[in-house]
C-alpha cells in the first residue's frame, strides 16, 4: 500500500472541504433560485471516493465522471469561480453557460466532462483510453460511474470493449446505495456491484469504504498501477449523497428511514471527519491545527468569492451566442449550405 | 355537469388509475414509478393502490423497458412502459420502431402489441441539451404505432384511456410543461370517455389563418391567437393531437376556409412535424394557398442551459404571431 | 439426471434429421435461387442443443430466439410446409411471406418467434415470461441467444431485468464459436460465456456440450425445474454451424482454418451421429435400425414435399397483401385519419 | 485525364485507404471491417495493410460503437466507425444524437469530434422489416452532425474524404444497392480530391421539371429523366448529397427556372426528406410554384420480405415519371 504524505493528506483535507462548501453553498443558492434549473446534483458525503481516488493519478492522466461532477471538477483544480459561474449559466463559466451543473469539463485538466444521460460517457472513457493505447502512451482514464447505470447497457458493452481492447480504463463503481430512489438490490441482480467484472473478464479490485480516503487511495493506487501496465480495472465505491439525488428531488429524501440513514451515515461515516481523524492520529491535532482551520477558512472564501464572481458575471443572451459552437468553422463546407453558418464559431 | 380545473399530470393520473381499476392485464412499468411516485408523480399513489406487482420499478434499462413491454403485450397483458423523459426513448429506439411497431407486421398479424410508452417530452426549465428534445416527428416517422400528444387535461386523459385500450402499440407523449397546468375537465365524464385516436380538435375557430399544432404548440398557438386577435387577425387553431395517424381532413377543412397556415412545434426544424404538414398543404391544396406556409419551431441548435439563451431557441406566442403577420 | 425414453431418443432422432435435411436442402435451394435474399441462417450443426433443450419443456411452456429459427420451429413441430413457404415469401408461408427465414413464429405452438436484430428479442423473452408470473402460472420461456449477442447492451438488461423480477426465463447461449467472423475470445472479454450470469447473480447450469443430445436435456431439466421453481437461468451450449454464418457469407468461411475446423466438428462432434450411437449402444443397433431409417426417409419426403408445396404456392402481390396487419383493426381509431386504413388488417 | 467506371463500394475503399495512408491519426472500427474483410467488402485488404491497430474488429455492440469513436475523437483520434447496416445504428442514436452532436456544444466549444459513422443503409434484397431502412433524416434532424449520402462513386470519393479531414462529426451513409454500381472515376484526382460538405449537384440538367434527391433517390431520378424524355419531358436532377447541411441555393436555382419539383427518396414518407424539401420550397418559392410539389418515397409500411410486394413497397423510376405527369 502506497502511504500518502502528511502533505498529501492535507492536501486532501483541502479538496474535501472546499467540496463541501461548494455543494453546501450550491445547495442554498438553489434555495434561494440564485442557481436555477432542475439539476443539480451534488458530491456532499462521496468526498472522499473522488479525492482518494484521483490522489492515485498523475497529471497527463484523464477523467471523466457523469452529472454528479462538481466534485470532481474542483479536485482536478478546475477554477471554482469558472465552475460557480457555470452553475448560474454565466459567460464565465467553464462552459460558457451552455453546460450548466451536469456539463462540466476542462481540456487543460484532462477532465472529460460531466454527462447527463445514465451511462453515456462510459463509452467516451473507453475512447480516450484507447486515444492512449493507440500512441502508445500509458496514461490511463478513470472513469465514475453510479450504481444505478451499471444496469444499463452501456455499461455492459463499454467495459466489455475495454476488456477485449485492453484498454487502460479504471471503472469506479460509485455505489452510493441509489439510482434516483431505487436501492440497489431492487434494480441490480447483482448487489456486489465488482463482482459484474466477472462478466468482462476484467480484473476487480473489490469493494472499497469510500467514506475513508486513505482506503480509497490504497485500492486505487493498485488498480492505476494494473491499468497503467495491464488493461481495465473494477472498483467498487461505497459511499452516501447526502443531498438526495438531485436538488429538485425533496419528496423522497424526506421518507423517515432516509432521514435516520442519512443520520447515521454524517454521524458514523462522515468522510471529512474521517480524514481529519487519520491526519490528527498520524501527524498530532496540534501540529495541524492551524493548517486545517486555515484550510477550512479558504474554502469559505473561495467559495464566497465564487458566487460574487458569478452573479457579477453576464448571461449570454444574444442569438450568437445561443448558435456558436454547434459545429466547428471548417473550410470543407460550403458556404451557403443552409442551417450551419450560424452555428459555428 | 359540474366542471374544474384540473392539472394535465392529474388528468393522465387519474385515466391511468381507472384503466388499472378497469382491466387487470394493465400494469405500469418503469424508472421510479412506484416507490418515488413517479417523478413527474403521475403515478402518485400507484403502488399503494395496485401493489407491487402492478407497478413495477425498472432499472435504468430503457432498452429492456422498451423490448420487455413488447413481450409482456404479445403474451396477452397490456403494460404501459414509461420512459422518464423522451430523451432517454433515443436507447430504445430499436425497441420501439424495430420491435414493438414491426412485430404484427412480419409475423403477419400473428400476434398483437397492446401496449402504451408514456414519456415526458419537451424542454425549458434549463434541462441542457441531451435532456432538452420534442421528437415526437421521429418516432412518428415509422408505421407500426401510433403517436399521441395531449394539449390539455381532458384531451389527455380522452387520448390516454384510447391509448390503453386500443389493441395496437401506442407512443403517448406528455409534454412536462404543460403537467402542472390547469384545464377545465367534467368532473362526470363516466370511465368511457375516449377520444379517438387520430381525430384532432380544433382549439379556437378564426377564418383568418390556420394554426396547426400539439401538445404544447397549442399552448403558444393560443397565445398567439389571443395577440393577433387584437389586431383584428382570427386564427383557428387546429391541434392535431396525434402525429400519426394524422388527422389532415381537419387540416384541409381549415385551410379551405383561411388559405394561410402556421405550423407551431416544440421539436427542432428540420425533418419535423411542420416539414410534413407543410408538404402535405401544398400538395393537397395547392389551389387554395394564399400564401406560403410558416413554421415555428425550436432554433436548430442543441439547445443550452443558460436561462436567456434558452429562451431565445424556444418558439413562443410572440413568434408564431410574427410568423402570421408576415402571410396576412 | 432426468432419463429419456427409447421413445424420446427415437423422437430426438426424427427431430433432428428433420431440421438437417431441411436446412441443407434450404442450402441446396439458396444456390439454386430458388430461395431468394440476402439471409438465412441455417440450424446444421446446432441440432442437440435446440432438441435436447426443448425437450424439457411441457406445451404450455413458452420458446423465443433470434433469426436461426429454422430448427427451433420444427422442433416445435411447426409445419414445414408452412416453414418452407415461408422461406419462399410465399402467401402459405408461417408468416405470410412477410417474414422470411428471419421470422418464423406460431402462436399455436408458443413460439414467439424469431428476430433479426441481434439482442432484440431478448427483453421480448422477458416480457414473455412476466406475463407467466403476473398470472401466476409457472410457464417457462427458453430463450436461445448466440455468444455474440451477448456482448450487446440488450443481453445485459434483459438478463438484469429477469433477475431482479425472478422471472422463468431460461437464457440458453448457443455459443457457435462465432459471432458472423468473430471468435469469441475476439468479442468477449469473458470467454466462458456462463459466467456471465455473475453479473446477475443469476444461477449458471454451467457449459454443456452442446452435440451431445443426451448432456443437453440432462442440464436443461434441472434448468427449467430451477426457473419454473425460482427465476433466471442460464446455460451455456457448445455448438458448432455447419454452414457458416449464412448462406451469403461465403468467403469467411471458406478460409482454410475454417474448413479444417469443421472437418474436426463433423467428423468427431456430429450430433446425428452422437445421438444415434446413444439410441444403439442403449437399445441395440438392429432394434432401432428400421425406425431410423423411417425417420430418415420420412425427413427427406416431408422435406421435399415442402419444396414442391412452396413452389405451387403463390407470392403475395397486391397493395393489399404489401399493407396489410400493419395495424390492428380498431374501432377507437379515427376513420379519416391519413394512413391508417390501407395497413388495418 | 483517363477515366474508368468504379464501383461505388471501390471509391469509398480508396477514399479511407488513402485517407489512412495520410494520416495516421485515422483508423477504422466496426463489427467484422477486419478479419472478414468488411460485410460490404469496403474494407477488404485493410487488416493486412494496416494491422490490427488501425483496422479493429468490435463485438455486436452499438452503443459502445457509437460512444468509443466519441471519445477517442475528443482525445485526437479520428475514428470512422462503421455501422453494418444503419438499421443497427437505432442502438447508437443516443450516442450520435446526443453524445457525437452535442459534446462540442454543451462544452461550448472546449471539444471537437472529428469523426465519420459510415454505415451502408436502404433497402431490397428481402432484407425484411427491421433491416429495411434509409432512415438519414432521422439522424439528420439532430444538428451538431453533419449527413452526408453519396450517389455515386465519384462522389463518395470526393464526400467521403471530406467528411474524413473535417472536424464535425460526420455521418455517412452508403447505399447498399449502389454499392457495385459502375460510375465513371478519372484514374488520377490527386490525393486532394475533396468534395465540400454541403455541397449538392446537378446531375442532369432540363429546364421542365426538379427533381430533387439523394443516394438512390438520384438513381431513380435520372431513370425517370430518361422516360420522361422520351415523352418530351426535360426533368433538372438535383442531386442534395448532404441532408445536412442543405444546399437549398441549388434547389431554389432549379426550380426558379422549371417551376415543379417532384422529390425522391428511399425512405419512409412520413416526417422524412420529402417533407422538409417540400416544406423549404413552399416557403421560399412560393411565388414561382406552377404546381403542388409531389413526393415519392417508400410505402408508408414496415418492409416485408416477400419480393413482389417489397418491389411494390419501393420506389422506382416509373413512380417518379408518374409523378411528374401530375404536374407537368
Ligand atoms: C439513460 C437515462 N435514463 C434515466 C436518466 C434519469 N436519471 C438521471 S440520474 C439517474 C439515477 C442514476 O443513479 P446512479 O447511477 O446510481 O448515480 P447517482 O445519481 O447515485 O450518482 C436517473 C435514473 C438519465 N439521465 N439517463
Ligand atoms: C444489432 C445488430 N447488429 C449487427 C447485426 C448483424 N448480425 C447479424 S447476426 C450477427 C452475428 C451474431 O452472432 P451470434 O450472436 O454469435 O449468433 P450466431 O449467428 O452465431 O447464431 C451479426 C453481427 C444485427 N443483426 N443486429
Ligand atoms: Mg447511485
Ligand atoms: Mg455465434
Amino acid at each position: 500500500m502506497a502511504e500518502p504524505t502528511k502533505d498529501m493528506l492535507l492536501e486532501w483535507y483541502r479538496q474535501m472541504v472546499l467540496i463541501r462548501e461548494f455543494e453546501e453553498t450550491c445547495h442554498q443558492l438553489y434555495e434561494e433560485k440564485r442557481i436555477t434549473g432542475v439539476y443539480l446534483h451534488l458530491y456532499s458525503g462521496h468526498e472522499a471516493s473522488g479525492v482518494g481516488s484521483m490522489a492515485a493519478l498523475r497529471k497527463s492522466d484523464h477523467v471523466i465522471t457523469a452529472y454528479r461532477d462538481h466534485g470532481i471538477a474542483l479536485i482536478l483544480g478546475m477554477d471554482a469561480n469558472a465552475v460557480m459561474a457555470e452553475m448560474m449559466g454565466k459567460e464565465t463559466g467553464s462552459s460558457g453557460g451552455k453546460g450548466g451543473s451536469m456539463h462540466l469539463a476542462s481540456r487543460q485538466h484532462n477532465f472529460w466532462g460531466g454527462y447527463a444521460i445514465v451511462g453515456g460517457h462510459l463509452p467516451l472513457a473507453a475512447g480516450i483510453a484507447l486515444e492512449a493505447r493507440y500512441r502508445g502512451k500509458d496514461d490511463v482514464t478513470m472513469t465514475y460511474v453510479g450504481d444505478g447505470a451499471t444496469n444499463n447497457g452501456y455499461f455492459h458493452e463499454a467495459l466489455n470493449m475495454s476488456a477485449i481492447w485492453d484498454l487502460p480504463v479504471i471503472w469506479i463503481i460509485e455505489n452510493n446505495g441509489y439510482g434516483m430512489g431505487t436501492e440497489v438490490a431492487r434494480a441490480s441482480g447483482q448487489t456486489e456491484l465488482h463482482r459484474k467484472a466477472e462478466a468482462y473478464g476484467i480484473r476487480s479490485f473489490g469493494r472499497v469504504d469510500a467514506q475513508n480516503a486513505l482506503e480509497v487511495y490504497a485500492v486505487a493506487c493498485q488498480a492505476v498501477d494494473y491499468a497503467r501496465r495491464h488493461g481495465p480495472a473494477v472498483i467498487e465505491h461505497i459511499t452516501y449523497r447526502y443531498r438526495g439525488h438531485g436538488v429538485s428531488d425533496k419528496q423522497y429524501d424526506a421518507r423517515a428511514d432516509m432521514s435516520a440513514e442519512l443520520k447515521e451515515w454524517r454521524a458514523s461515516r462522515e468522510p471529512i471527519t474521517i480524514l481529519r481523524d487519520s491526519i490528527e492520529s498520524r501527524h498530532g491535532a496540534e501540529a495541524v491545527a492551524e493548517i486545517l482551520a486555515r484550510h477550512e477558512a479558504d474554502a469559505r472564501r473561495i467559495v464566497a468569492e465564487s458566487v460574487a464572481f458569478a452573479e457579477a458575471s453576464a448571461l449570454p443572451n444574444s442569438y450568437q451566442a445561443l448558435m456558436r459552437n454547434t459545429y466547428v468553422a471548417s473550410d470543407l463546407v460550403h458556404k451557403t449550405a443552409q442551417s450551419v453558418g450560424a452555428g459555428i464559431e | 355537469m359540474a366542471t374544474r380545473n384540473v392539472a394535465m399530470r392529474e388528468a393522465i393520473r387519474r385515466a391511468l388509475r381507472e384503466e388499472m381499476q378497469r382491466d387487470e392485464a394493465v400494469f405500469v412499468m418503469g424508472e421510479e414509478v412506484a416507490h418515488w411516485q413517479g417523478t413527474h408523480r403521475v403515478t402518485r399513489g400507484f403502488l399503494e393502490e395496485f401493489g407491487e406487482r402492478r407497478v413495477r420499478d425498472t432499472p435504468i434499462s430503457e432498452m429492456a423497458i422498451g423490448g420487455l413491454a413488447v413481450g409482456a403485450a404479445m403474451a396477452g397483458l397490456r403494460p404501459v412502459a414509461e420512459f422518464m423523459t423522451i430523451n432517454f426513448a433515443f436507447l430504445a429506439l430499436d425497441a420501439i420502431a424495430n420491435h414493438a411497431a414491426k412485430v404484427r407486421y412480419f409475423f403477419d398479424g400473428m400476434f398483437k402489441v397492446p401496449l402504451v410508452y408514456r414519456a415526458a417530452s419537451g424542454w425549458g426549465n434549463q434541462a441542457t441539451a441531451s435532456h432538452s428534445h420534442a421528437p415526437e416527428p421521429i418516432f412518428a416517422h415509422f408505421p407500426g404505432i401510433y403517436v399521441g400528444c395531449p394539449a390539455n387535461a381532458l384531451d389527455a386523459y380522452g387520448m390516454l384511456k384510447a391509448a390503453i385500450r386500443d389493441d395496437n402499440p401506442v407512443l403517448f407523449t406528455e409534454s412536462i410543461a404543460l403537467y402542472p397546468k390547469p384545464s377545465p375537465m367534467p368532473d362526470d365524464l363516466g370511465e368511457d370517455y375516449l377520444l379517438p385516436i387520430g381525430k384532432g380538435d380544433i382549439k379556437r375557430e378564426g377564418g383568418d389563418v390556420t394554426l396547426v399544432a400539439y401538445a404544447r404548440g397549442v399552448d403558444w398557438a393560443l397565445q398567439a391567437a389571443r395577440l393577433l386577435a387584437r389586431d383584428g387577425v382570427e386564427a383557428e387553431v387546429v391541434d392535431l393531437r396525434w402525429l400519426r395517424p394524422l388527422d389532415m381532413a381537419l387540416v384541409y377543412q381549415s385551410f379551405k376556409k383561411t388559405n394561410r397556415c402556421v405550423i407551431v412545434e416544440e421539436s427542432l426544424p428540420m425533418y419535423s412535424f411542420g416539414s410534413e404538414i407543410a408538404a402535405l398543404l401544398q400538395e393537397h391544396m395547392f389551389d387554395y394557398m394564399d400564401a406560403p406556409i410558416k413554421r415555428v419551431a425550436a432554433e436548430d441548435v442543441p439547445l443550452p442551459y443558460s436561462k436567456e439563451i434558452e429562451l431565445l431557441a424556444l418558439p413562443n406566442a410572440q413568434k408564431v404571431a410574427a410568423a402570421v403577420k408576415e402571410i396576412v
